[in-house]
């Protein structure tokens, strides 16, 4: 079970046969299945999501493509009482943790209440780079402190390794022995500067040296491999025994997690990756796509058919068609909620600037007060 | 306090800190303090003296040197609905956690909408007069009074100080907690053994008086008292209010002084610009400028970094400085 | 302006930094610009574009992902002789960097009483009004202006923006110059094609009047000047300043404005609650009391952490707001 | 050349006779005596130092005793035109840079012209933790875009090693190939958390490989080690020769030095350790105490013996002493130097207050204004 060195794990092939010596994680078909068309959901939901923001019905829109087998494969590894703390580009892995298409989207449409998922072990979406890996400790930590026994997959790019945060939270979880995985999207680029330059070490996962802890290299692309070893890192989290060659006094253990990947599209709407990037390369990471890989694998046991992909197909077309659908039938919120989520109670103050937005809005009517 | 015959103990201002801490400790086992050197050492002021042998490992942290490690961890915490009281060792090493604390401390119920909140108080010493070595003197509670989602307590008193932290810990929302370190050990007072809250967002009248107001808080409560026993000797009669909360602050308070007196000094030991004096007076003016008989007079620190302790005394202001003040405004 | 046949460009407001970017870099070597995206990508809202072909990569550089490396090197690196500007991709994410900033950048002349300054320029994107995701629309002005040691400008014409941008270059100190993103591509301006500097520390009246001073910066200039206009046509005539140097801050243009006027409004983004507004009416009422006829009106940003998109528009103030404002205090 | 692992540097034993097959660093006999002189000055400076706080004549202090080995030895492997970026702690790394004793103390009283030392390479003396890591990267990276061929030595603790300033410093530094040193002296204790709670790595030193270079372990307490050890690195920040083994592009390159040492007074004059170390602790460490071990060396080589042990006593203590005589005999500053070292020019506002406190002081007098 143990991880040793900076080897990339990986279970398939880009073709989709399953690498010599390596073991398939034990899932069954069901699950293998959900895996698949989870991928194809998300994929699908991106373009979908990039042109709706084309069409001026959303704003700025962070796509996902070419990074579904990371964030599925991670997130499906999580047990039921165990929490994800996202990157803003975690739509797949978010789904899986019970957000609905269409809260997303409704939160990249500008309405916080697409954040608020009550009953969904996840954390809100946060924007500033590498500051929720120390919400992700300090969760984790606290639910140590308090006799749980779940854990914590948190999730940033490689990018992220480059911050302040990136250091203490990690640094933080090694000391405390604080039930997380560390799980890092090296999507090669940080909008348009590469892993190369981020850092002169040679892989991410080595990092984890730093902390005293144990890095591991997979194949971001390979959904098994990525589902093995985030739940062999889960499960160290959790179980002192699956530590192993710690020392005493040393309970569980994290884990970092470098999922080597690439994102297909632009960083988010309001990028152009042409500028930075050559089309060749992107050619060559496509060759690794998550989704045929998989496919192939599912074939090849026998488990999907073309007649099965068929429907799994129209399937997702209607669930994102349906979530759209729904979020854009969402009334839009109200001018008080931003006065109401400020503090449990309103202050005297923001009760006065409610009053007056509201005596505004009648006296000259919203469309003249917002031109 | 439930009782008449409340037993009391005599306390200075860093005795009700850390008695603060114990009794809500006490009442909640979801309440954890931690930050550099609070276990074992009690803290470098001995504010959280006990509380390691008392409680334990496990709810008093000695942490990493890292503050936005402490102040982001205790987010995630108080996010999974543990209570933290992250110590910062001095208010000037709070900023290398000023992001976790606007981006995150102060938005999580709205980014979240109330599904997250944030019960933390980050607690630290703050402001000058110790002649302690650079950036262990700044005062910039301005700067977290601009940050919507945060609430800000500056106590003067041993009484209040408990009273304010109780009611800080038991807040929902995030609050920062800045104790004047100058008067940590300056008096006593006589501070209830159980545990009992002070209200945030209330403002006390230290002095009641017709012609002047004096607003102030934290350390800046003592020199100012004294300078407005001093002008009473001439007979000008100063009302003397303790802010106490700086955020939400007791606008009612201010206006309904000033509607009194007409004429009011603000005392503050942050540097002038951008000093919660601005806020106030402008406070002042939009609710009461047809009271006003005078300019409103800003008694402050300077514009300037704040001085290696040879010049700290000339930074500071004291009593004289506001005396002088009280008496052109009184004049004027 | 050397010659009256200057040449000129029309430029937006974002070419205009570019331009002085470029115009002060073949001015003087030493000036280097680093951060996220500045190089190849040519910066994320194009305000650097084409300078790393132009300079190539040891002056204009990529830097990690890292806002406190990206100021705290660039500290160094001022100290030790460049003349860094630094870019921080929204304003929202110069927090990481605050400790570099107020404890380092806006000290070190201070610190080392003159031996070492740190003539750095960290320029960022700010506002809001552009349905960006979160943090992508934070005015947090004032917590620089109450930092001793630091300029604070904040252009709003194309203009303006390549002269205070070479005038911040050429400072011998730091100065975080904030670029209104709403207005980067709202309209044009000519703007020499050779390099001139706008001087810190002057405001600039916009529109001359004899009733109302309306103070405001950045991107409120254009809705207070259409505010102004429309209130024209019912006699009311506004003074418009446009403070572009919030620190040092112009009071000289403040309190002349006000002697003439007696009313005042003050527009800014900003919360409310500790935001300059409340400095510029202090000031005004220590210098020009008696000449006040009316209280002082603020309108500016709700205290509330900036709402995504969604109710952004309600957020911020617009002209319907600053007339009704304007309004309100000429009747008063 | 290479100092490959993690194994701990040595050149003298703890009874300083030299480890077998350790090379003894090539440095002529008066270097080596001033070593030895200027560690005993520092250890005697310090002394000095805290009897001054303890009569009220100075403010807090930060003894450096133990530490003199990790300073003396680091610093003098500068050349002429390198850069010291020190922490708090150095005075004796400071005095060797060319800041003068009665300049650390004015410092220390509380007074910001001892911390100007113009001519001397040296960068003011900063006191948040770890942030200097950045300007010293900052600082060599300007020399090397300006063509320079000079280093820059960067002290901090091993408590700064948690702040994400480090991380972020260490990983610029790497980016860049920045001719910086980054000398840790890990004194075991960040006020009262030691070592081990600061960071579960097993040393500092191989923090180093998250940044893509070679992290160092010396012992800090063998001057003689420790120069060796500096003076490589400063080699391999200054000249890619001796960098050897790395790739194209990579010219040189920055080292991580851990130096393993200990901190035999307080943290501070405000600080009590008994409340958090053994005194057991202490001794233990005293056993490699810097000065004795280079002492030994000295005399078994010939260079020393006790009569110019003596009279070097006689002079490191007039020296000392005429530090404190001529910075007591420094007048104090004047309020006005406040206002003038904000900007390069006072401001409007500056000028009005600076003119009003010299009213204050008139109307007043210092003594009523003061109390
Ligand atoms: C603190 C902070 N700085 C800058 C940004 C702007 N920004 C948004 S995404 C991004 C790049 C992130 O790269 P990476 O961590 O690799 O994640 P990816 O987007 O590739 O998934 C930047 C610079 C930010 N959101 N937060
Ligand atoms: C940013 C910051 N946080 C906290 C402090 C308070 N403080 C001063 S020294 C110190 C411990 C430093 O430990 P270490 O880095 O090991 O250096 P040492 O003092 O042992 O040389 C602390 C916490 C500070 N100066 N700066
Ligand atoms: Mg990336
Ligand atoms: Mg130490």
């Amino acid at each position: 079970m143990s991880t040793s060195g900076y080897e990339m794990r990986q279970v398939l092939t880009e073709d989709g046969s399953v690498v010599e010596g390596a073991t398939v994680p034990e899932l069954d078909d069901e699950t293998l299945v959900e895996m698949y068309r989870t991928m194809r959901l998300a994929r699908h939901f991106d373009s979908r999501a990039v042109s709706l923001q084309r069409q001026g019905r959303m704003g700025t829109y962070p796509p996902l493509s070419g990074q579904e087998g990371a964030q599925v494969g991670s997130a499906m590894a999580l047990e039921t009482d165990d929490w994800l703390v996202p990157s803003y580009r975690e739509h797949a892995a978010s789904y899986i943790r019970g957000v609905k298409l269409s809260q997303t989207l409704q939160y990249w449409m500008g309405d916080e209440r697409g954040n608020s998922v009550p009953g969904a072990n996840i954390f809100p979406v946060a924007v500033p780079i590498a500051t929720q890996v120390l919400h992700a400790t300090g969760a984790a930590w606290a639910s140590k402190l308090s006799g749980g026994e779940n854990a914590f997959l948190c999730h940033f790019g490689d990018g992220a390794t480059s911050e302040g945060d990136f250091h203490e939270g990690l640094n933080f979880a090694g000391v405390f022995d604080v039930p997380a995985v560390f799980f890092c999207n090296n999507n090669q680029w940080a909008i348009s500067v590469p892993r190369e330059r981020q850092t002169a070490s040679k892989t991410l996962a080595q990092k984890a040296n730093a902390y005293g802890f144990e890095g591991v290299l997979v194949d971001g692309m390979d959904p098994l491999a990525v589902y093995q070893v985030t739940d062999e890192a889960l499960e160290k989290a959790k179980d002192p025994e699956a530590v192993g060659d710690d020392g005493p006094g040393r309970a569980t253990r994290p884990t970092l997690i470098e999922a080597v990947q690439y994102r297909f599209g632009a960083h988010t709407t309001a990028d152009d990756p042409s500028v930075y990037r050559e089309k060749d390369e992107v050619e060559r990471w496509k060759r690794k796509d998550p989704i045929p890989r998989l496919e192939t694998f599912l074939r090849d046991r026998g488990i999907l058919d073309s007649e099965a992909i068929g429907s799994i197909e129209t399937a997702i077309e209607d669930e994102v068609a349906t979530a759209i659908e729904t979020v854009e039938s969402i009334e839009r919120p109200m001018p008080a909620e931003m006065f109401d989520a400020v503090y449990a109670e309103r202050t005297k103050r923001l009760d006065e600037q409610a009053t007056y937005l509201e005596q505004l809005r009648e006296r000259y009517g919203d469309d003249e007060l917002l031109e | 306090m439930s009782t008449q015959q409340a037993k009391t103990q005599n306390l200075t201002l860093v005795q009700a800190v850390r008695d603060g801490l114990k009794c809500e400790m006490e009442r909640d086992d979801d309440v954890i303090v931690l930050g550099e050197d609070v276990g074992k050492n009690g803290g470098v002021f001995r504010a959280t003296e006990g509380l390691y042998d008392e409680f334990g490992e496990d709810r008093v942290i000695d942490t990493p040197l890292a503050e936005s490690g402490i102040v982001g961890t205790s987010i995630g915490m108080a996010a999974y609905g543990l209570r933290p009281v992250p110590e910062i060792q001095f208010s000037g090493f709070m900023y290398p956690a000023f992001d976790q604390i606007v981006s995150h401390a102060a938005r999580l119920r709205s980014r979240s909408r109330g599904r997250f909140t944030c019960p933390m108080v980050v607690r630290a010493p703050y402001g000058g007069g110790i002649r302690a070595p650079e950036h262990h003197a700044e005062s910039k509670e301005a700067i977290y009074v601009h940050e919507a989602g945060l609430k800000v307590v500056i106590p003067s008193t041993p009484y209040d100080t408990k009273g304010l932290l109780a009611a800080s810990i038991r807040d929902p929302d995030p609050v920062i907690f800045l104790e004047p370190k100058l008067i940590y050990r300056a008096f006593r007072d006589e501070v209830p053994e159980e545990s009992y809250t002070v209200e945030l967002g209330e403002a006390a009248t230290r002095r009641e008086g017709d012609d002047i107001s004096i607003f102030t808080w934290g350390a800046m409560t003592r020199p100012t008292l004294e300078a407005a026993e001093s002008v009473a000797e001439d007979g000008i009669d100063c009302e003397v209010i303790d802010m106490r909360t700086l955020s939400p602050m007791d606008t009612d308070a201010i206006i309904d002084s000033f509607k009194k007196t007409g004429r009011a000094v603000i005392v503050h030991e942050a540097p002038k610009t951008g000093g919660l004096a601005g806020e106030i007076t402008a406070t002042i003016q939009e609710n009461a400028l047809y009271y006003q008989e005078a300019p409103i007079n800003r008694v402050t620190g300077f514009d300037v970094p704040y001085p290696l302790y040879a010049l700290e005394d000339y930074y500071l202001p004291e009593n004289t400085r506001i005396e002088d003040a009280i008496r052109e405004t009184y004049e004027a």
